[in-house]
């Protein structure tokens, strides 16, 4: 059980990036419409996210430095307020969407409209976060979002055939009633969302908040190498789940009712008990982690005392950013727009805030004032490079296919 | 390194004297902390001290040193260009400073410093009057 | 730094006229593309509650989850028929299409609505809605071909980007 | 004086040639001692002659990696040179001026000491 507790960092961070609302429903709208020949994207992304959050976790137990003071070391006022500003947009669309998605959770198990939960919703994680130790916060919401492994036990009870999922994800390209941008779109969406930038921001941040040092380093990559690659696995199986159910039946995905659908039909209320709760805690988590990162992108940005080791009266600005971050969410809801859809224009601010993030994690892992012994070695370098252009190329088609499909429609 | 080699003569730097820093790359920008390691602030400028614009320097006269961090409006300033006026300027004077890594570190608290009113402030008037703001969390 | 600021600033006009383009741009679709789009939402959402329905009747799912899945399946058949609705017929073929679109829709809800009221009230039998959805679905299926084979017409323009024109 | 107007002024020398941007300022804790830190003085100007954009240091230290980051920013920063401040004649607004005959030096960090 300790050794679990030992990787929460790692698996609430992956829930965020590859599990959370806007995720859950964009993985199965792309099993329902694609089966699994976007898996490759997921798999890619895995590998970059588990090569720069590693990073990152390095560089913050080695030197002590969370990644935005990073940015703002190495890019300079300009350039960190562009990333500051579009990857606080990016928290901000978010924490909202997460909101939303903890209320359309809770719609699922009571059927009372989300516009009573929203509240609820918000003050649950205003709370949490301000009186809840880092710690508990994340042994919670990282070990009951594990229900989510339910997707992939559904998978298998549906007995699919296994041969044809195979041979979707072994054949990448759209199929044949999808027009091609569409399917790079999803396929941007997919890899902009497995490489979020606040995932590295959540984890390096949450390395000072343990109090990671050089000792850690053995921890910090089992939290990479446990978290990542299961968040990939969640991903693959509620697209496995909805290619299996819904793409037959020609459904569709547009709402979160739609993504428990397979697990019923496979298991039944005890498997739907479990999704629900496993989705509750995603959503919640999620919202725990994106809170959190637009605090802690700000207070780094400008050199704010931050942390939830401290006091809130130690970290005022800290915690007042994020209580106005919280409120904002709850406005932007009361509109009520619908919570997935705010999520999907995340994907411009992404454009901004990816390669701005990357570049000076990468630069300072090479810093021997910062890492010591500890720089990245030639295969780390090498690797990073490759993804770096992938990033940008991600970053640069993304603007265009969102205009080109109408965000995927 | 050097691919043109004819534009200047290269000597070798005389061998320092003390620990020699580069102000952009290892100074500006970086992570201000307090004695006790609290975040103050970011350094977002250094003020400069012995250097008097469009005046002659004298062959032999005592060299500038760093005076103080500056921040605050300074941020700004070095966002979108110009200077504030002197008095709004919030200053850390760099005899406060005991240390410079990757973090700058001051020899004394942070809660005596111009720098932090603005976190004493909120701290004081919003999140200190919250229930739990002042008590560490469970 | 200057020549980089100015090229941040236009790209953040740029993603904002994007911002404000994409709706405007899923406005201008053709009316064929507005219907394709409306059958094919019509079909999801008349399926999914065939499906939610069938689950409820085995006892696979919770009625609270089932409820849910209703009104989301309502509210997309309810966005549908106001698109198919709010669309200019520029011919007498368009318009007898719009018609036959806004009434298989109208089943659709009917067979949804009835449903709902089955399993929130138990005002009629949940089995009986059954042959109901399915002929609804039917129906939006059938007329999914005739959207589709008019939309592949020589005589319209191409459709826009809702139109799966492949 | 601030920094940062120091920062990307044009380095001219005592003929009114440009010779490069003014990239940095190389201080050192060499001072009168005081309490905590012994004062720090600027003891020159470091000088690129062909790019006037924030650097990360690949010209002056002996980091490699990542490579194309690097080499790309020892072609962006190649011949940069250090100006001791004993030759700096004037300092306007905007632009600094050389003495005549002021020498171009190496701009190698010393390897930095390990903090921490």
């Amino acid at each position: 059980m300790s050794k679990l507790f030992a990787v929460a960092l790692g698996i609430l961070t992956a829930i965020g990036g590859f599990v959370d609302i806007g995720d859950l429903v964009t993985n199965a709208v792309v099993g329902s419409r694609f089966g699994m020949s976007l898996a490759w994207v997921v798999l890619i992304g895995v590998v970059g996210i588990c090569i720069y959050a590693q990073m990152s976790g390095r560089v913050a137990a080695v030197s002590g430095r969370a990644t935005f003071e990073i940015i703002r070391e190495r890019l300079g006022p300009r350039a960190g307020l562009a990333n500051l500003a579009a990857s606080f947009l990016i928290n901000l669309l978010t924490v909202t969407a997460e909101i939303g998605g903890v209320a359309l959770a809770l719609q699922l198990a009571t059927s009372v409209a989300p516009g009573w939960w929203i509240p609820v919703a918000a003050f649950g994680v205003w709370i949490v976060i301000w009186r809840a130790r880092f710690k508990l916060l994340e042994n919670v919401t990282g070990l009951l979002g594990l229900t989510l492994i339910v997707f992939a036990v559904a998978l298998f009870m549906l007995s699919p055939d296994w041969g044809q999922l195979a041979g979707q994800a072994l054949q990448p390209g759209p199929p044949s009633d999808e027009p091609v941008a569409t399917y790079w779109f999803y396929a941007v969406a997919l890899f902009g969302a497995a490489m979020t930038p606040y995932e590295v921001f959540f984890f390096s941040s949450g390395a000072i908040e343990e109090q990671w040092t050089k000792q850690d380093l053995a921890k910090s990559r089992l939290n990479v190498l446990v978290g990542f690659p299961l968040g990939g696995l969640l991903s693959l199986a509620i697209a496995g789940c909805a290619a299996v159910v819904l793409l037959p039946q020609a459904i569709d995905v547009t709402s979160l009712s739609q993504v428990v659908l397979p697990v019923a039909e496979a298991g039944g209320k005890v498997a739907l008990a479990f999704v629900i709760v496993g989705i509750l805690a995603a959503t919640f988590g999620a919202a725990l982690e994106t809170t959190l990162s637009s605090g802690y992108t700000l207070a780094q940005y400008f050199g704010w005392s931050w942390g939830k080791f401290r006091k809130p009266a130690k970290a005022a600005r800290f915690h007042l950013s994020m209580i106005i971050a919280l409120l904002i969410a709850v406005a932007i809801l009361a509109t009520g727009v619908d919570p997935i859809l705010v999520t999907e224009y995340s994907v411009v601010f992404s454009a901004v805030a990816l390669p701005l993030t990357y570049l000076p994690i990468l630069i300072i892992a090479n810093d021997r004032e910062y890492m010591g012994d500890e720089v990245n070695g030639r295969a780390m370098n090498f690797v990073g490079q490759v993804y770096l252009v992938i990033i940008l190329a991600a970053a640069i088609a993304a603007i265009p296919l969102l205009i080109v499909t109408g965000a995927g429609a | 390194m050097t691919e043109n080699p004819d534009a200047f003569q290269t000597d070798a730097a005389p061998p320092p004297a003390g620990q020699v820093l580069d102000a952009h790359l290892h100074v500006l920008d970086r992570q201000v902390l307090d004695r006790d390691d609290v975040p103050v602030t970011t350094a977002d400028d250094l003020e400069l001290d012995g250097i008097e614009v469009g005046a002659p320097i004298e062959p032999g006269s005592p060299r500038p040193t760093v005076s103080a961090i500056l921040t605050g409006p300074q941020l700004v300033m070095r966002l979108f260009g110009g200077h504030a006026p002197a008095a709004r300027t919030i200053r850390i004077p760099w005899r406060l400073v005991s240390e410079v890594g990757t973090v700058i570190h001051l020899g004394v608290a942070g809660d005596a410093l111009d720098a932090t009113w603005a976190e004493r402030w909120v701290s004081r008037h919003l999140i200190g009057r919250i229930p739990g703001g002042r008590h560490a969390p469970e | 730094m200057q020549a980089s600021r100015r090229s941040r600033a236009a790209s953040a006009a740029a993603s904002a006229a994007l911002v404000l383009a994409v709706p405007l741009l899923a406005g201008c679709a053709s009316p064929e593309a507005t219907f394709e789009a409306a059958v094919g939402q019509g079909v999801a959402a008349t399926e999914t509650a065939r499906l939610v329905v069938d689950q409820q009747l085995d006892e696979r799912t919770f009625t609270t989850t089932a409820l849910a899945t209703l009104g989301d399946a309502r509210r997309e058949l309810v966005a549908a028929s106001g698109q198919v609705a709010g669309t200019d017929a520029a011919s007498e073929a368009e318009s007898e299409t719009r018609t036959e679109v806004l009434d298989a829709l109208d089943a659709a809800l009917d067979a949804v609505n009835a449903a709902r009221d089955a399993m929130a009230s138990g005002v009629g039998s949940l089995e009986a809605v059954v042959p109901q959805l399915d002929a609804a679905a039917d129906g939006l299926t059938a007329l999914e071909q005739t959207v589709d084979a008019d939309a592949d017409s020589p005589a319209d323009s191409p459709a826009g980007p809702a139109g799966s024109d492949g | 004086m601030l920094l940062s107007d120091l920062l990307d002024s044009d380095a001219v020398d005592a003929d009114g040639r440009r010779v490069g941007a003014v990239i940095d300022v190389r201080l050192e804790v060499s001072g009168a001692p005081r309490q905590l830190l012994a004062d720090t003085v600027v003891t020159g100007l470091l000088v690129s002659p062909h790019s006037r954009f924030s650097t990360w240091g690949y010209e002056r230290r002996d980091e490699d990696g990542p490579l194309l980051i690097a080499r790309f920013q020892r072609w962006l920063h190649r011949g940069t040179f250090l100006v001791a401040w004993d030759d700096v004649e004037r300092v306007d607004e905007g632009r600094v001026v050389f003495r005549r005959g002021y020498t171009a030096r190496d701009a190698a960090l010393p390897r930095a000491p390990r903090e921490r």
